[in-house]
């Protein structure tokens, strides 16, 4: 049976929700009651929890299997974690609720900022940034407040080719240029290239770290030098922290400020898309600009520190870039985590992941070219080009073929650096069984794939739907739902 | 370690193949000086999930939860009551669990349930499309503002002093970055908005104007004369609604003819959770669709001509196009904007005008109640759930007065306008279908106490 | 993939649950330490979450759609039960702890009662039984000490052709002789067959009532007083009171003593097999032999009546019938969907649970035989027979047939008196959309069994799995999983 | 209402379809005057969500909660911590929401938990086979001894003075109609088992000796002897397991001889619930399988080959055999099962071992410590977690004094033997994963307290 939109159902003008009977009308609107319907259709419980239970299974999930897609850290979301979170003493607390009703809630986002701290060696946190990329914000304002605060206004930021989307885009977005740094054949940062574009033009490097290639930058301590000898500050993308928490402190590699990813690293759950949580860890030069509001620890009592202290402490924040303090339903889930695995758990998940992408990396020796295999151990992703494929067949034909084994595919077509790319992270919580299974999923359809058999091209075709066109989507796009009667006025 | 499947043999095993002698090894290409070779000092090691459940649950403890006690507090979250099915489709693993729906093939639930709530947003906001959500109102608004400038090619948004204060700071600190221009005002503490300022200032340069609807004060005011004038001149209306709610009631702006709507989804499905994560809404007229940030998802067909759903228009963001992307936003507030959804779902038309109706009357009772407190005063003529009072004292020692008592009487503008002598005595409260009549007379009594 | 078991996987020696580490070994346990390993497999939450997750999805549900068990009313399992169910104060209590610290549990089970009494117009409440037949064995012990107890030492108990196999079963439990009584061919009870087989040696009439015909005795209140002439009690098996509750008391037809399974009428989760709860309303007759414990109420405080207090005031109860109080977690989870329907909303549910029922009959007039159907409306089941059926296409294979058409087959072969019956039970909580599409699929299988379509005897094809052999599982019973070694030793 | 999706115009439309006028004129086979015309009077009508929750909390907050207290009852419900991830399995709707698996192919689910279920248990239990659940551990107890009769075909059996009074409790009631001979007796405080009682008793007429391992004082015996002794005389023994994490560090029942082994499960996944539900345990050697009571799930193959599983030997059960049924048990614990199943599966050998040994470390700890409190002494010599003490006054107002003073202490023998003076000093401790050093400390404050 095919799921219908709740707007194409007969009994959607129901209702779910039962209230107390309104006293007596009020009238305190002015003159501006509705009075169109406004077209929202209402399903009673059953209903509701019968339409997206229904949808749900067309989800594929971590719950279901491994989903390796390189860069995005789909580990395992511990139900402890999601309890945590849901404790009233969180879950129902007002963010504007005087300080002295929330320490808990203070002392919980106190206790996550230093857990980041000391994991990554920094200097200082900045909890509100809503996810990745507003972390990026977050640390680039930071870091432009910086260079202003000493009168020193660049205007370029550097970025490796292989960099995440996120990284030229946020530049953008606060007002930077972006100029492209190129890579080494062995898949890092050209040193010599980015040394030799340094000066005093350029504002910051945005590096990642474990980088794209799923390798280490082992100049990494050197490039950070260089940046900041030439008057420019060093930002980490932390996507990529899985591979090296607990293990390898930022801090120790000259970094000036990095976000991390919640919802990867610290496993807070992806939710098909979010939330995450962004928090950014500074060096000591761009402590003083972070912005607001932040906690701090007086005596026995936590302080939360918002516009109005501004200008006697902390006058070189850079100001808010959120509503209210941040993610707290993601801190407690991350804190949770952490608290779970501790400084051991946590040097052992980084270890696991790493081993697991190299074992899928070695497991697939001459199945799938890997571009950096020669170079040495990958981090906690393995990186896979569409070389060798024959009679057309890409690395699109190749995922779809996946998913008919009953996996998710890796993440395609990226870092850009390498031809049809397929990188893959399986994380540390991945059992051997489940990579045997993949890896033999995987040389089952990358033998198809170099051997040109065209029926690749159909897949998938064991999953709720076959190879669905996105350029007619694009083309006309049908972005709402609208009945007949809409779509035929709208014609004329 | 109870999340961690392989076994020391596992490790052995699998070490061999990939020709290492440990995973320390695997690490060679990190600076030696780097390398750390045991776990971090000064952290404790991995703990029981009891262990963890009694460190969180003694914070959780120390909070005055919302729901313990007479509640009145709004100015941008409030506290609905949610329903339990709500949570209960949220925490389905294959919702919870999945990714950003980049394989649509085998994401059909997910595409098809931001397609819903794409449609249920622009209906709401009474405008043509929305997309799959913003981290939440205060971002949504930047971006829309950024929108703006972007259709316009305007560098100047007016912003009305009934905006909330906390999206006012954010724009604040973007605009220092990217140059734009923002004419700002304290609201006053009085019946009428700012309209006429707005309508002065609106001029040829302007990008847009953005007004809150009903605004930080509760007060509800006609956006058709704003639209009127931004047109002719060439300016967008941008409407920021920070209570959903409200519009089971009340004409939605894109019916009065804002061009964008943003604002917080949060009162629908997701809860106060001490400000995070919420869900922003954002919806447009038709025609800016491709000037739009953030993820969309379209409808198409498959192989075999089978309706389906994929993320589209990706053409206008950041992992494509890069540093000329509408928006930096990669991750939202997906499953955020599915709770959204669930609860939308299961009130309908017919639900949420009930609920508006309800947090209305039992809003209007109060004020009139509160308003017979001596020392007390309501400010506003018109309000949906929310409104101002006029206090005969400085308002923010009083909530903490309250707060000592056991009730959490409201947010002062103290809180929200630091060092404004002019506000010091607003107090902002709200009133849901959660506050009984005795939890309004709990405060009545405790503000007639601290204002003795 | 096929999902192994626990004992077939290879990562299941670990451990999914961490502890805090053993302080220094005790040995108070004499000279009895297990040596040997108990062979039980583990496994770390990410495997176990999607081992459970996996093969959850092999279930069919309510949440998933239509589940017309006759007999069994499968309604809608609302969520704020669920969450009720697991407040601490409820959840978290231990059975004797001192009264003084559960009276909130206990007012809840006295709530639960008094709504019970009054929904059924009788004079007490048993809370102790744990299912429905735990509740008939309740009822049954309470008739033979009232029995006993005027000296009255009846031993056979009439039950109707059409009943429930528990009744015979929990008659010959607690001693008693059964013997059946014909069905009129309305499918009613042959009123004068049971008079005349009436006499000092019955000690009770069990009836169902509705019928599992589907059916309303209309000679009930005929039924209890000639029994009652005759010196034996009535009992009611309330599996169907989902037909009349809020429309129609038992008290109020001569009824001795019925249970009710708060898992059907009261939407208690079914749970792949429980738990239930089987409460037992009493008359005035049968009160004062009813189980211990019970609570009552003193002045504002709760007591519960436990054996202490036997031989004062309650000295005929007939004692105790399972260790504790009875179901708690099923009690808060029923007291809160009656609450949340109240005395209209209960009425509503029988209506509509009818009028669905009596929909689903009149849809199909003509396509599948309706054997009382032309006796007038049906309560809240629709009773079919295979009549018609072509080629040698059975009741089984139409129910398989139903599988494929995404749907859950009907109650099949009961009751007994219907040749090839079928029993549909929709309840209350489908929409008449759901109604549709389920009678369109019913009147396609039952089209192809009528015209002899062999295909239907490979039904299921579109299920986890096809037809398994239930009689290969009979003849040689596998309970346990036992290895190879294990298996092939067994075999020497 | 929120749970009915007809809407009026749907019911008119039916009732066309139907031939009917109204509703009610469908219930013209019930005699007239037992037709309610109207909503039953003195009950309130519908509530919304809100309202149930206020009304039912408010009677949870009534209680006093195990989780906030220091806590020590046992005496056959054990307070253990249970992960997370246990509820949420058992809220997947589609094990919720399903019924008894009476349709296999679309059930297996619930059927391959089921096979591994009953695995665990046999294994746990060290017998041969298990069925997939009965009620609880007190009914299991008695279908076993009923079990017991229809096996050897003697109508005498022998309860040990161990065995929970409960259980006993549930027996005597069933014998008085069955017509059973059961002989009981009452224990004595002392460290010494009733073994010698039970060798003593044990003749050529006895069907079975009932004994609790470890038993209601927390007394561990070895159950050779009375097998042996059982045995020669054509008995069978019944093992009676109330704690089964004590198994992980103790012998199974089945190890030493027993024929049938039955016990609460609750410890394991289930939680407190304030006695139920729970879920019984029964497991038993495997020339008796078909004389066991309740459900089981079998292995089979389905029309392709594929292994599948199936509920089978139903025709012991009474939906087939009606009166001839080995028991009238229908409706078993089915999502209780699962719990524990999850649980187990989660704990594995490893964690089952570690928990027992972390129990047994926790309540050697506590005897040693509560014995030094004046006017206390212990009475056991052996003891898993739970250990009883005799105290220098009558236990029963003690435990009451604790709670008082919000020390949940444990249950007092007076309790669970009431009348009986030479148990009235007797108090049962158990002592779990969950129990601290502080909470020890704080119940031997307390008790020092109540006792001067």
């Amino acid at each position: 049976l095919e799921e219908p939109l709740i707007f194409e159902m007969d009994e959607a003008d129901g209702c779910g929700v039962d209230f107390e009977p309104v006293a007596r009308p009020a009238g305190r609107i002015g003159n501006l009651a509705r009075s169109a319907p406004i077209g929202l259709p209402g399903l009673s419980e059953p209903q509701m929890v019968r339409h997206y239970t229904r949808l749900s299974r067309q989800n594929y999930a971590i719950d279901l299997g491994l989903f390796p897609l390189g860069s995005c850290t789909m580990k395992h979301n511990p139900r402890l974690n999601e309890r945590m979170a849901r404790l009233p003493g969180f879950a129902d607390i007002h963010p504007l609720q005087p300080v002295d009703t929330v320490q808990g809630a203070l002392e919980l986002i106190a206790s996550l900022g230093e857990w980041l701290v000391k994991l990554t060696g920094m200097h200082s946190v900045a909890m509100s940034p809503k996810a990745g990329a507003h972390g990026e914000l977050c640390g680039l304002l930071a870091i432009r407040s910086a260079l202003e605060a000493r009168g020193d206004a660049r205007e370029v930021i550097l970025v490796p080719e292989s960099a995440h989307g996120t990284n030229p885009a946020t530049a953008a977005f606060c007002g930077y240029r972006v100029e492209n740094i190129p890579a080494t054949p062995a898949g890092r940062v050209d040193l010599e290239a980015l040394k030799s574009r340094l000066g005093p033009d350029v504002a910051a490097v945005m590096i990642t770290n474990p980088n794209t290639c799923g390798l280490f930058e082992p100049e990494m301590i050197a490039i950070s030098e260089a940046c900041h000898a030439a008057g420019g500050l060093v930002y980490c993308d932390g996507a990529n922290f899985n591979a090296i928490v607990g293990r390898v402190r930022p801090g120790d590699l000259g970094i000036d400020a990095m976000h991390i990813n919640l919802h990867k690293t610290f496993s807070t759950p992806h939710g098909g898309g979010g939330p995450g949580s962004g928090p950014v860890v500074f060096s000591e030069a761009l402590t003083p600009f972070a912005p607001l509001p932040f906690v701090e620890k007086q005596g026995d009592h936590y302080v939360l520190v918002e516009e109005e202290t501004v200008g006697e402490h902390h006058g070189q924040s850079f100001g808010r870039m959120t509503a209210f303090h941040g993610q707290m339903g993601m801190f407690s889930r991350a804190l949770s985590y952490i608290l779970s695995h501790g400084a051991d758990g946590l040097r052992q998940v980084s270890g696991d992941a790493v081993l697991n992408a190299n074992y899928v990396l070695r497991s697939l020796d001459g199945v799938l070219d890997a571009p950096f295999g020669a170079s040495g151990p990958c981090m906690h992703e393995a990186l896979f080009s569409d070389k060798g494929f024959a009679g057309g067949l890409s690395t699109l034909d190749l995922a779809k073929g996946l998913i008919d084994e009953g996996f998710h595919p890796m993440t395609m077509y990226f870092p850009l650096v390498v031809h049809g790319a397929m990188l893959v992270e399986p994380t540390e919580t991945e059992s051997k069984t489940a990579l045997d299974q993949f890896i033999g999923a995987l040389r089952s359809v990358a033998e198809r794939a170099k051997a040109g058999d065209e029926t690749l091209k159909a897949a998938p075709v064991h999953a709720p739907r076959r190879r669905l066109d996105e350029t007619l989507a694009a083309r006309k796009p049908v972005l709402v739902w609208k009945n007949s009667v809409e779509t035929a006025e709208a014609a004329e | 370690m109870r999340y961690l499947p392989l076994s020391d043999a596992d490790r052995a095993d699998m070490l061999a193949v990939v020709g290492a002698k440990s995973i320390d090894d695997l690490f060679v290409d990190v600076p030696e000086a780097a390398r750390l070779t045991g776990a971090i000092r000064d952290l404790p090691d991995h703990a029981s999930e009891l262990s963890v459940e009694r460190q969180l649950g003694a914070m959780a403890r120390k909070n005055m939860v919302a729901g313990e006690v007479p509640f009145f507090l709004g100015a941008g979250a409030y506290r609905h009551h949610i329903p339990a099915s709500v949570d209960h489709i949220i925490q389905r693993g294959e919702f919870l669990t999945s990714y950003t729906p980049y394989q649509p093939e085998i994401a059909q639930g997910t595409l098809q349930a931001l397609f819903e709530f794409q449609t249920q947003v622009a209906r709401l906001y009474g405008c043509d499309v929305a997309n799959a959500s913003m981290y939440d109102g205060s971002t949504a608004c930047w971006e829309a503002i950024v929108m703006a400038r972007r259709v316009t090619r305007r560098g100047k948004a007016i912003l009305s002093a009934g905006l909330h204060p906390h999206y006012v700071s954010l724009a604040k600190t973007m605009a220092r970055f990217t140059g734009d221009a923002l004419e700002t005002a304290l609201p006053a503490l009085e019946a009428e908005t700012d309209a006429e300022r707005l309508l002065g200032a609106i001029d040829g340069e302007t990008s847009c104007v953005v007004v809150q609807y009903p605004d930080i004060f509760g007060r509800i005011a006609d956006l058709s004369p704003i639209v009127e004038k931004a047109h002719a001149n060439g300016a967008l209306v941008i409407a920021v609604v920070t209570e959903p709610v409200a519009l089971g009631l009340i004409k939605s702006p894109g019916e009065m003819g804002a061009d964008i709507v943003v604002g917080e989804g949060q009162s629908i499905g997701v809860g106060l959770n001490f400000g995070g994560p919420y869900v922003g809404l954002f919806a447009c007229k038709e025609k800016f669709v491709r000037q739009m940030p953030g993820r969309l998802c379209g409808e198409t067909v498959d192989a075999e001509g089978k309706r389906g759903f994929v993320l589209t228009l990706s053409t206008r963001e950041q992992h494509i196009r890069r540093e000329k992307a509408t928006s930096n936003i990669c991750t939202n507030a997906g499953l955020c904007a599915l709770a959204f959804s669930v609860h939308m779902t299961l009130l309908g038309e017919a639900g949420l005008r009930q609920l508006a109706e309800l947090n209305h009357t039992k809003a209007a009772a109060a004020a009139e109640r509160l308003s017979k407190v001596p020392g007390v005063s309501l400010v506003n003529e018109t309000f949906f759930n929310e409104f101002t009072l006029r206090l005969s004292v400085e308002a923010r020692p009083v909530v903490r007065t309250l707060a000592d008592q056991g009730v959490l009487g409201g947010v002062s503008l103290g809180r929200l306008y630091p060092g404004v002598d002019a506000l010091e005595k607003g107090l902002v409260v709200a009133v849901t279908e959660t506050v009984t009549e005795e939890d309004v007379e709990a405060l009545a009594d405790a503000l007639e106490g601290a204002l003795k």
